[in-house]
């Protein structure tokens, strides 16, 4: 098998799907010749020629509203925006059609789009370059939001993301996007939407993370295990649909749930599965759900870093807190 | 007939020249033999017939709203030329992407009167068109249904298919930033795309002179490298040729066009607007004289090919097939709960299901308690 | 004092602040000459003229935009979207700029902001003229998000938002515009923004809502009472800064919480509102904090609003269900 | 001096005739003397001055990147004549509203040397300008900006303030909806801004050829009824003329203008990107020849009031100015918690302190357990 880092089994994935159907094509700014400010597009253009992978204008509305024409026309566009910071001018098309032209068509149009963005911050980036903002997808009725946290599963979710006739936000925590290399199948293999993934079993607390958390996350459990707190790690890769299968099984086990996330904690992801805690596992709860997430300020410039993102530090002082209770 | 041209219709009515292309005067006089489209007596005679349908259907829904039948409602009233005039250019492989207020484009393209009263009457089985290809539905948001047309413009290209797409906004329409980056993106792809602004004054209560400082809208093309014109947008014949020319232009690789279709909204903005507040009886009172129907009415009858009579016979004829039609869509099955759920996703998620069942559960018990 | 529905009040709050202070401006899509298409604006700028109180070309991220050109220019502008559907053409304006001037100039520049929207269904609308997307909005940080029930709060509230130095998110229950009559001072007077209020004090559940749901919950009281259930009614009234103390208290008292909204369940209000009863009451809790929220499908149109909107039976049924857990 | 002209500059070099505004020839020849800006010997040395001053901190800027001592920065390189016209003709009363690749004007405008370390070093305190008024942070989100000049326009209109807001935007951000919208909306308003395009042939990696179709990006003004000019962007008297006559034209109430301003980005997008992907170096040399230094430079020598060795001595007392700046600049206070939270809001909500409390407490107990 070849080892990969993020971007490279991105680009694989995409590779993949790109020989396999002809209906598929990518887009965004900077994608084509330049293969990416990421280069996670890099060399498609050259394979695929310029009618498949191609540079547009500098419009993100654009370029999700092409991609809703495409759809309807038959094709499975894939389309980058360059960081999620910059998805807003295409908020419309995103809500106001993405999500809704199966329904409104009663199914006579399915969007199997796919909208590709690095996310997430701690990259010492300027502004609107390092915000998580999930949640706002994930509240979106009618589509589908995942965010990988290792090169494999980002090429398994990702080729799943592509077959899927329905439309996906997938995310890509671009702090990790060459941090972690991996053994990935040079082959097709997906991953489903919709479903998390234990990392560690343990008894004593659930910890529910994703993306570039995961690794933080993993980096405190030493620490953690030290104390002898056991720790069931769930990663929970799709942001919609969630795997509430895999949070009621744990959290009736450990009675106790931490979830670490990076968005802000105010209406984030970690409200939403504190109460998924609340309505599946009530009766087992020994502690109440805890949310670990970023505050609801404006991520600070890199000067200001240190003091905002999620440190593995303050996730084992969350973590024991918890486990105590 | 028209006489073989040295110029293109565009380059003779360049936006820049700031000049109406017209063939009728106001009382329906062909002032422009030049560019008289190629139309047989017997194809002109079909699009007024269908013009009348169309605003007899237009008027209907409205008296439907008026009785508590339907729910909100565009008129189209006074703008059917335009419609009537791309959808008779159309073809089947063509696309259609509506605005909300081309219903004469609609029915050419195939939807059914029950598509139209389900859509209206409150339900998205009308949106559905399943007796039509190639057709969108209805975009809400102004102006974000350009970009589709850019899109599926791109697809057909891709495909080597041959066909255009139409796609209509309002004059309030072109302040969105959407208007720009489709015309931008179709200019810059060169995709077969027609955009037809119907421009009818007025955005519910704005004016146009309130939306732009532009000289015209067609003139907006010049911003994005593509072809432009001006049309009167009452004027079928002008229309007619138009469209034709311009889906050529597209067809053939040339490129996307810009129609201004100008006209005036003679209805209401929807069934819940008072014009009253915005304008005044005499600019509708000017405008109704250059009424599409009225216009190509006074030709047909000077060219005797039609008789004044005629338009009450056929009227009635029409609105006891569109009577007709309405009685058989009111008794269309009533809203069930797999209809609020089972469309939104191709792979409906299981907590959907769940909250279908929770809803489901709520009802039993409901019918349970009385 | 005299009688005014919420449309009448949010006009005598417009008019009196437009009186009050020469830096109030007011404007959008048909607000001037026509007063909007709910007459909210109805005879302001014949009163304050064409400077004040004007028509925009149809153009939403142009309107929110040169709101916040205004902002850092002196004024305050309060800004009408025709409807909450509508607003997605100025997302980026909000997430980007509104919420943001303050922070990325250390307070050099306010955006004292409203934006007025009507929002929610139930009123046999056409797409996008039914959606209740307020937890977007809470999400997003710098932003305030209020949304009246009663015609007199509707003016209390927009008198604070239009003084507040932030920028304030203000949603119109359209449902309601005209449904309450309620009598109204017509001196100024205002309700501070993060407070919500008890409606109706209670021993055994405690509901939070707001907004149009007020009135649907009021209407399942009395089922309730019948079977000896003791509701404290609690209308939350600002979506961001949310009031925590009210509900906690509450939730300390009756160990019960049923959150009522009409937006969609997954990362909505009611999931933020559990997660605060777990962190501030969890000790209490006799039964898990539950929601009864609109589904996570796009709203119906007209034929299907029954099976989709609140009606004061569902409310009943799970508040029997909470009260016997 | 100019003599007195009996058309306009802006109809003189109408956008619709294609005919870029230029004084001096690539070197440094005046070709165009009619139109010579209004300037004293004097004034054109500072300019040019101050043009090596700005490039000056520029390259420096690159090179504190590249030793790890300030985070991602977008190269001015070759650009400087367009932000240095513009910070000269700009008054007081006047708005900045930049994008964020117009260094000089920044400086002009007030913007310290600590004020743009602080802001590429990564702190928000560099977007503050505590010593300069009217002048916005750079705006990320592409484009965004040119709305918010458009309403600033509006407010000094409404308070009867006689102020131009000088609005900057890239070529890629022609493209973008708001760019639309902000010129559509000035226009219908009448509002005082000078809309400066700086079209350096890139956005990114992207080619101007792929953003439009239009034949210049000048024309695009004609969409919106308002004023437009293109401009050698790299001929400094140029560039001060047309900035001259547009904050004039905007100023006396005739409306907005749009510039383009054609140049080229010598330097790479940013300190992480790499032009060789993307253009060759021929390109790139050929442009090096139209610097807009070396062609000031080339006028100035020609006229005897500069000499060739004067470069030199001036940039390495800039350099030493600059030098001293940032070593000041790396002894700022370090960030605090509060700086993360207290910005936010004018009244802060209960909630964020209550987050900044729990991040205090975990931050004491981190100190206990080293
Ligand atoms: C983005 C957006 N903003 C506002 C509205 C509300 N609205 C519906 S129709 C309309 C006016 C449309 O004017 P125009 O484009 O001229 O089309 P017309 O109604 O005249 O056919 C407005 C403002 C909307 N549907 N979408
Ligand atoms: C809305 C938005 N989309 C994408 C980006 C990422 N981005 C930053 S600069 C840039 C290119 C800008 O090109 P141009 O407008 O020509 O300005 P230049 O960089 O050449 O000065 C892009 C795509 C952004 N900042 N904002
Ligand atoms: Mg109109
Ligand atoms: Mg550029």
């Amino acid at each position: 098998m070849k080892v990969m880092n993020m971007v490279q089994a991105i680009n694989d994935a995409l590779k993949l799907k790109l020989k396999d159907d002809p209906n598929v094509l990518t887009f965004g700014e900077d994608v084509g010749v330049e293969g990416g400010v990421f280069r996670v597009t890099q060399g498609l253009q050259k394979e695929f020629g310029e009618r498949r992978v191609f540079d547009t204008p500098l419009a993100e509305s654009g370029i999700v509203g092409a991609a809703v024409g495409m759809c309807v026309a038959g094709l499975r566009p894939i389309v980058e925006i360059q960081f999620s910071g910059f998805v807003y001018p295409a908020f419309n098309q995103i809500v106001s059609h993405v999500s809704r032209m199966r329904n409104r068509t009663r199914g006579k149009y399915n969007i199997p789009m796919v909208i590709r963005m690095p996310y997430g911050g701690n990259i010492r980036a300027l502004e609107h370059h390092s915000e998580s903002m999930e949640a706002l997808f994930g509240h979106v009725p009618g589509l589908k939001v995942v965010i990988p946290s290792t090169p494999y599963d980002a090429k398994g979710l990702l080729i799943s993301a592509i077959e899927s006739n329905d439309p996906v936000i997938y995310m890509e925590p671009k702090r990790i996007y060459r941090a972690i290399k991996q053994e990935v199948p040079e082959e097709k293999f997906s991953i489903p939407i919709g479903k998390g993934k234990i990392l560690q079993e343990g008894n004593d607390v659930t910890v529910v993370t994703y993306g570039a958390m995961v690794r933080e996350v993993q980096r405190a459990l030493p620490a953690a295990k030290k104390d002898g707190i056991g720790v069931e790690l769930i990663d929970l890769r799709s942001i919609y649909p969630i795997d509430k299968d895999i949070i009621r099984e744990s959290v009736r086990k450990t009675g106790r749930l931490l979830v670490v996330t990076e968005d802000h904690a105010t209406y984030g992801v970690g409200a939403e599965l504190m109460a998924i805690a609340n309505e599946e596992a009530f009766l087992n709860l020994e502690a109440p759900p805890t949310r670990l997430s970023g505050f609801d300020v404006i991520p600070p410039l890199p000067k200001g870093e240190h003091l905002y993102f999620q440190r593995p530090e303050r996730i084992y002082y969350e973590l024991q807190k918890i486990a105590r209770y | 007939m028209s006489k073989k041209k040295t110029k293109s219709l565009f380059q003779e009515y360049h936006p820049l020249d700031y000049q109406q292309f017209r063939i009728m005067d106001d009382l329906g006089k062909i002032v422009n033999q030049d560019w008289f489209p190629d139309l047989t007596d017997a194809k002109i005679i079909e699009a007024y017939k269908f013009m009348h349908y169309a605003r007899t259907v237009d008027l209907m829904a409205v008296s439907y709203q008026r009785q508590g039948r339907m729910f909100t409602y565009p008129p189209n009233l006074g703008q059917e030329a335009i419609g009537t005039a791309a959808g008779f250019v159309m073809r089947p492989e063509d696309w259609l992407i509506p605005a909300f207020r081309e219903l004469s484009a609609w029915l050419l393209k195939g939807a059914t009167l029950n598509d139209i009263f389900l859509y209206w009457g409150g339900s998205e089985e009308g949106s559905k068109f399943s007796g039509a290809k190639n057709f969108l539905p209805s975009s809400v948001p102004i102006a974000s249904q350009l970009i589709h047309a850019v899109g599926i413009g791109y697809a057909m290209q891709y495909n080597k298919q041959k066909g255009v797409a139409f796609a209509f906004v309002g004059d309030g329409g072109t302040s969105q930033g959407d208007f720009h980056e489709a015309l931008n993106l179709a200019g810059v792809w060169n995709t077969p795309v027609v955009f037809i602004i119907q421009n009818n004054q007025f955005a519910i209560s704005v004016p146009v002179a309130k939306q732009t400082a532009s000289k015209s809208l067609a003139v907006k093309s010049v911003a994005y490298g593509i072809t432009g014109i001006q049309v009167d947008g009452n004027d079928y014949l002008a229309m007619h040729r138009a469209i034709t020319e311009a889906a050529e232009h597209a067809r053939t690789s040339n490129g996307p066009v810009l129609i201004e279709a100008v006209t005036f909204r003679s209805g209401a903005h929807t069934t819940s607007d008072d014009p009253s507040l915005y304008r005044t009886t005499e600019e509708e009172d000017k405008w109704k004289l250059k009424d599409p129907i009225l216009r190509l009415g006074k030709y047909l009858i000077e060219k005797n090919l039609w008789q004044e009579g005629q338009d009450e016979e056929l009227v009635k004829k029409y609105k006891k097939e569109i009577d007709a039609a309405f009685f058989e869509y009111e008794k269309s099955p009533a809203y069930e709960i797999n209809d609020v759920f089972q469309h939104l996703y191709h792979d409906t998620p299981v907590d959907l299901k769940q909250q279908q069942a929770s809803m489901e559960r709520f009802l039993n018990w409901e019918r349970t308690q009385s």
